[in-house]
């Protein structure tokens, strides 16, 4: 039936080819789009920012007059926040991950906690600055202080860490777990000499997107009232502090033309900050990938 | 030996009936000295799946055992039943008893961990740690909590020696165990199932995923462990079995069909399926 | 060969090492014990959030609902604190009205550049453009935001020459660019899911490959793209700074993009920021907001949840 | 909750103890003082502390000061539960704060620090208005009133929608405005007014539109002369006046013109060697700070006389 | 027939020289009439690394040519050159050519898709689309733009009926394929590929993931489709290439060792290897 017409056959063939075509050229426009208004924003950060990063706008804290305003409180700031962050969401999504990769049994009780902690990943970052606040701030009364919004964003984060160190868990071919305990390994010692060393590369690059998205949150350390200017480092967990996009969210808030430039070259440290943390998750990925 | 062959002559016997295993059962226990591993009434099922019946067999000791049968018939889950590995996947349950030197492996206060130090296990491709040649072979040493420098260095020339590889590696310890080629990889893993000094091995399908220069490597390496390990050796290829057993079970459909000297089983088979699946009308 | 086997120099046999150190390492056993307890208590850690999640929005929203009836709350259509009027729909309105452009942007140019990605680009290609797309996922919101204020609305108003300069337009559509990777990284991860041999059945039959994208990959690969979809679109309803800084400040209820508009989130920041009273109705609205978003979001989840675990199974 | 947050601000001067006890030692010998003070309020006084706090760094590099800005609200939210030391307010405190504030076993005491004067602004672009009476503006901004259009005020100007931008409703700023224009009288809302506790942001919504009128702080009026053009104000039959360093001093700028504050916790002073030190720093020191920021400096003995003040609280 | 039979003798004389099918060649080239391809010093490359060596073959119109070998030697990447299926590992290069009844597939102008819809395939496990029984058969035709409901209707039936399973699903042609047990599932891919009545047909170990009795169906089914179409068929399994072959091609680590009638080249392997081979001595 097909055969009958041959001639047919042939000649659609060329419409239907082109019109692959004409639709890869249009699904290749449509990546460009992404990636046009990337390459935009960074260009006008980049216009607007670079006159005023200088080594004293790294070294120096904030200040009323832009050209003595600096990064340095903030960037510290959001490097400790991050600091402590990641100690308790890996430690505690790692460990939230391997159980319930490896110890749970099947049950409602751990379906409830897999919902759960997806349901939790797509909470609305501020939702968990409200929560930050009323427990952290308040009943354990940590104050406004460095602990408080750690504790905050960690919970933030927690569940894409949980996710990701599944994931990477779940990756580690379970060859490896026979072979171990077909030589009489106990199921943790299986899991800390064999698992975990294999799936840490998966985790680590899961962490560190994770803290990437932590690095650049606003919204939940308002709530949790990070400082908006303080001139000193923060000296134990309980003292206050400020982080990057505070510093640059309350630049560009203000009314003269200067500051819009100083928040731009924040955003550039912030950017360059987030781009290194990207790509190692990147050179992570990629090293662990030819390796298995 | 002799005894051996008389066993399986009364189950070859056995075998012509529809089942012939059950029949044989009282009849072995005779022949218990020379048996390393008894297998006892045993089913398993996958949640409600049954994939292994009524299999009754006895391993014989410092013998190499050959398992062959069409695919998904419960050659792999037989032996991972052996050392309890099947329990992995939660939703299995079995029935009746398997005993290593007459105890009760299902039994409440007979460790896992005990029964697989005595009851090694190689895979069907070779899945050494990621670490070095040196740290695979001494790993299983280590979880058991040996942890002088000395002892595990003789544990791993040792063991690589009687896995033969020790001359083609003691240069290259060190080196991670990826960058071995498939047959060193697998000769590792028989190194580092060596390494804890088993009574029994098995082996599913150890040379599917190697050339035919390191299979007929692994194929000499078996012969030669037997003089030491009893060894049950799952394989899909018939012309391997008969090479390296001394006894061979076929299975089909999860039911134990045969088993028997492995030259007889191949030349003589006494049940029709056997005959078929080894003149190749199916599988 | 031979050798190894007969050189047995046993200076010691290794399973009774086994079995002394067995006798001894009780310390093990019981760590052995401890710590899926240990575990179980770090995966109980997220339920707790969630409960602490209900028990914040919960209490305070009790409060704010002792004052007004939720019924207001729920049908009444202006929303000004000040002046004691409670309905939440403009806010709802602005939200959606936000999560409908970042939708109308996101899911057509993320869905191509998946496909693009997937079926078209090589793999040097997707190796590189893929970690670049998902930057954009990452730049933190604040910085869209005045990207929306200070580039994209002027942009817009050259075609829009009555645009305000804060509009749910300019806020909704950089909404909808920030989410881009996620719909274009999970769809195309979804995509990649299908097994390669229906492509190849596809092909063998001569289709091109633009008939095995429509006909055999989308259709299997569906429930995974609607996941990332309704992720993405979850997503869009949190967001917050962007909509605080571009989309205004203005609880309106409308439908016109180059209004001024408020959504929840943009709310709560702005009465948990601003002077109000503790203790006010207003401070306890903010909460009774938070719930209402927490309700949406969730039930966004939910439903992306139902949809992959529906479909899974597939192929 | 609050009673353990009234703990909080004497955990957090325990936790300064050992650094704090050195620095009060040193104190009475004219030396160094050292230990955190925590600082918060309203965003118009913002920027005169922000100038205090950064050069008094220098005058006693140990003292670590974190300066917030939650807005007037915001601050006597937090204060009023001892959890800040200075809270700034660009109105009064009001009762129910007080009240909080008794509950919670702290006393606030009040600062004046500068004058504002509060600026309505319309964009330059705006070539009909320049001054307004006091009339005017409540047919403009109240809620009772049905004016629309500018042409609703008055026939001359064009028949063009009013759109309003104005701080937050419950801030200081628009409190004052509230209390000495509208007396008290609920403002417009809906789809023609931007509320925003960001005066930057009513500051970019009034530039670009030239039938934008608002009010905020003289500072950001000082900052945006170029883009803003300030209306006159009369009241009654009076002659307009614009807010200018002399109009607002001498007190010719009325109604709009307001004392800006500190609110300082009593306690906190008498215990904390470094508040004190910063109390009578900021109070040498907020005349040029307000000057610098755009403010207008109080009269110099009124500096002293709260000075004295202050001192007797210590005793 | 005959014709065939001489071709055949031909090369196995060269089989017996290292280098048997280049020879081959040119004698080959008086066949040319019964061949529905040809092909002629294809060289395969992985990136660097070589899968396929110098082929040359001839493929019988109307006839069953299968190929074995062990596992890895090219088998699966020589039939997915045939419908130019192997680009579609981006990484790959060839060389030499494939003639399609005397059109070299290769060139520029000639049609990828067309080249597809004349040489159809089969895969090794079964991969309907997930869709049901009818959209899956009606896919070809539909992409071909056929659209007419009796028209395919038509269509459908009769390759349901060619595959030997429209007595099975006639009253289910809705159900989804995925519903269907593994052997039905292959038959209705096999009814896929005969929708749009290709020439050729590749069979990529069709089998293997079958049960033996759908195995049997299929083979009887192949026996069937050979009266209408050139078929090519892959199989580990050497008994099944003796039972449903006429011609049969021996790969090794990429090279075609020996092609003949299958009879022949069972009962009397020209080539050292390929004895071997069907003795089981490796693979
Ligand atoms: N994890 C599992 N869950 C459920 N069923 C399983 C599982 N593993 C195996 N089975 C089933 O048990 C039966 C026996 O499988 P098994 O893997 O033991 O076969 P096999 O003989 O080893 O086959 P092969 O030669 O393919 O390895 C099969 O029907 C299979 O589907
Ligand atoms: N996508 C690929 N990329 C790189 N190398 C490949 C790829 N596919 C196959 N190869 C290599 O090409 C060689 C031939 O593989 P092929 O799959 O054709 O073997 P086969 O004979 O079909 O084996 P099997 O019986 O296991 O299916 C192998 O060495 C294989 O490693
Ligand atoms: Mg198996
Ligand atoms: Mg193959
Ligand atoms: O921040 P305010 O000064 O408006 O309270």
């Amino acid at each position: 039936m097909l055969g009958q017409n041959e001639e047919g056959i042939k000649k659609r063939m060329e419409g239907r080819v082109l019109k692959n075509k004409i639709m890869m050229g249009l699904f290749f426009l449509a990546t460009s789009v992404g990636l046009i208004f990337l390459v935009l924003l960074f260009y006008r950060v980049l216009t607007q920012g670079i006159g005023y990063l200088s080594w004293d706008y790294l070294t120096s804290g904030p200040a009323p007059y832009p050209e003595e305003a600096g990064i340095w409180i903030g960037m510290i700031g959001s490097i400790m926040l991050m600091a402590i962050v990641a100690i308790f969401s890996v430690i505690i999504g790692v460990a939230s991950a391997i159980y319930l990769e490896e110890y749970a049994s099947q049950n409602k009780f751990t379906e409830f906690i897999r919902v759960n902690i997806s349901n939790l990943a797509g909470v609305p970052s501020i939702v968990f600055g409200l929560l930050g606040l009323t427990f952290f701030v308040y009943i354990f009364n940590f104050g406004y202080t460095l602990i408080a919004g750690g504790l905050t964003m960690a919970l933030l984060i927690l569940p894409v860490i949980v996710v990701a160190s599944q994931e990477a868990l779940r990756s580690v071919p379970i060859d490896l777990h026979q072979a171990s305990l077909g030589m009489g390994a106990s199921k943790w010692q299986t899991i800390a000499r064999v698992i975990l060393p294999a799936a840490l590369p998966g985790i680590l690059t899961g962490t560190i997107i994770a803290l990437s998205r932590a690095i650049g949150e606003t919204a939940p350390l308002i709530i949790v009232g990070a400082a908006t200017a303080i001139y000193s480092l923060p000296d134990s967990l309980l003292a206050k502090y400020t982080a990057m996009p505070i510093q640059i969210y309350n630049w560009t808030a203000r009314p003269q033309e200067e500051w819009q430039f100083v928040a731009g070259a924040g955003i550039i440290i912030l950017l360059a900050v987030l781009l290194l943390m990207n790509s190692i998750a990147v050179l992570i990925r990629n090293k662990f990938q030819q390796r298995l | 030996m002799t005894k051996i062959s008389e066993e399986t002559q009364e189950t070859r016997t056995g075998g012509l009936t529809s089942k012939p295993v059950v029949e044989r059962k009282e009849k072995q226990k005779k022949a218990e000295v020379n048996n390393v591993m008894q297998v006892d009434d045993l089913n398993l099922w996958y949640g409600s799946n049954q994939a292994l019946y009524e299999i009754n067999m006895d391993i014989p000791e410092k013998r190499v055992t050959a398992i062959i049968g069409p695919s998904g018939c419960g050659k792999s889950t037989f032996i991972k039943t052996l050392n309890r590995m099947v329990e992995m996947v939660p939703i299995v349950k079995t029935s009746g008893s398997i005993k290593y030197r007459d105890q009760n492996i299902f039994n409440g206060d007979f460790k896992q961990e005990y029964l697989r130090t005595k009851v090694g296990m190689v895979f069907q491709s070779p899945n050494p740690f990621p670490k070095s040649v040196y740290d695979n072979v001494a790993y299983g040493p280590r979880v058991h909590g040996i942890k002088k420098k000395e002892v595990l260095d003789e544990i791993v020339e040792k063991s690589l020696k009687d896995a033969a590889i020790w001359d083609e590696l003691k240069d290259r310890l060190d080196a991670n165990a990826y960058g071995l080629s498939g047959g060193q990889q697998q000769r590792v893993c028989i190194a580092r199932a060596l390494a804890v000094e088993p009574d029994v091995i098995l082996m599913d399908e150890p040379t599917s995923s190697l050339d035919p220069i390191s299979t007929s490597k692994v194929e000499e390496l078996v012969q030669e462990l037997k003089k030491k390990y009893s060894i049950i050796i799952v394989t899909h290829n018939m012309q391997q079995a008969a090479r390296i057993s001394d006894k061979t079970a076929f299975f089909l459909n999860g039911e134990l069909v045969e088993f028997a000297e492995t030259d007889d089983l191949f030349q003589n088979p006494q049940d029709k399926r056997t005959e078929d699946y080894i003149t190749g009308r199916f599988g | 060969m031979d050798k190894g086997l007969q050189s047995e120099g046993n200076k010691f046999n290794v399973q009774e090492l086994i079995e002394r150190n067995k006798q001894k390492t009780t310390f093990g056993q019981r760590i052995e014990k401890v710590i899926p307890w240990f575990l179980l208590l770090c995966a109980i850690i997220s339920v707790l959030t969630t409960v602490g999640i209900l028990f914040t929005l919960l209490r305070e929203s009790i409060g704010f609902f002792s004052n007004v009836s939720i019924i207001d709350f729920y049908t009444g259509t202006s929303w000004s604190p000040w002046s004691g009027e409670y309905g939440v729909a403009p806010l709802i309105g602005g939200t959606l009205l936000i999560t409908l452009i970042a939708t109308v942007v996101a899911v057509p140019l993320g869905l191509m550049s998946a496909i693009f990605l997937s079926e078209y680009a090589n793999d040097k290609v997707r190796r590189v453009i893929k970690p670049i797309l998902e930057v954009l996922a990452g730049i933190p919101t604040v910085v869209y935001g005045y990207f929306a204020l200070t580039f994209v609305t002027p942009m817009f108003q050259n075609i829009i020459p009555d645009l305000g300069i804060f509009n749910a337009l300019s806020g909704g559509f950089v909404v909808g660019i920030m989410i881009i990777p996620m719909v274009a990284s999970l769809s195309e991860d979804a995509m990649n899911s299908v097994p390669n041999a229906l492509r190849e059945g596809a092909y063998g039959l001569g289709a091109t490959k633009l008939e095995v994208v429509y006909k055999v990959v989308l259709p299997a690969a569906l429930s995974g793209i609607v996941a990332s979809i309704v992720l993405a679109i979850s997503r869009a309803i949190g967001e917050t700074m962007i909509v605080t800084i571009a989309a205004g400040a203005t609880p309106n209820l409308t439908f016109d993009p180059t209004e001024s508009i408020q959504t929840m989130t943009a709310f709560i920041v702005q009465a948990a920021t601003g002077d109000t009273t503790f203790g006010s109705t207003i401070y306890y609205s903010l909460y009774a907001v938070g719930m209402t978003l927490f309700v949406f979001t969730l039930g966004m989840n939910l439903l992306a949840q139902y949809i992959s675990r529906k479909f899974r199974e597939e192929y | 909750a609050c009673g353990g947050s009234g703990d909080d601000a004497s955990g957090d001067e325990g936790n300064s103890e050992s650094s704090g006890s050195e620095g009060s030692s040193t104190e009475e010998s004219g030396e160094e003082v050292a230990g955190p003070i925590a600082i918060d309020g309203s965003s118009t006084v913002y920027p005169i502390m922000e100038n205090l706090t950064y050069s008094y760094r220098e005058e006693a590099p140990e003292v670590e000061t974190s300066l917030n800005s939650s807005g007037s609200g915001g601050g006597f939210k937090k204060s009023t539960k001892g959890e800040i030391d200075l809270s700034n307010a660009s109105r009064e405190i009001k009762e129910e704060e007080k009240k909080i504030a008794e509950e919670n076993g702290v006393q606030l005491e009040p600062l004046e620090l500068a004058y504002d004067g509060l600026s309505v602004t319309v964009s330059s672009k705006n070539d009909f208005v320049e001054n307004l009476t006091i009339e005017q503006l409540r047919q403009i901004f109240l809620e009772s009133s049905d004016a629309q259009m500018w042409s609703d005020i008055n026939p001359d100007w064009p028949e063009e929608q009013i759109e309003i931008f104005a701080p937050g409703h419950d801030s200081g700023t628009f409190d004052y405005f509230n209390e000495v224009v509208l007396e008290e009288n609920p403002m417009k809302e809906g789809e023609n007014t931007t509320l925003s506790e960001d005066d930057n942001t009513l500051v970019r919504g009034i530039e670009n539109n030239p039938n934008a009128i608002g009010f905020f702080g003289y500072a950001y009026y000082a900052a945006n002369k170029d883009s803003l053009k300030v209306l006159g104000i009369a009241e009654g039959d009076a002659e307009p006046v614009k807010p200018s360093g002399e109009t607002i001093q001498d007190g010719s700028y009325t109604p709009l013109s307001r004392p800006l504050f500190t609110y300082v916790n009593v306690e906190a002073y008498k215990n904390k060697p470094q508040v004190r030190d910063f109390v009578e720093y900021t109070l040498n020191n907020a005349g040029k700070a307000a000057e610098e920021v755009g403010y207008v400096a109080l009269p110099e003995e009124r500096y002293q006389e709260q000075l004295d003040k202050a001192k007797s609280w210590a005793e």
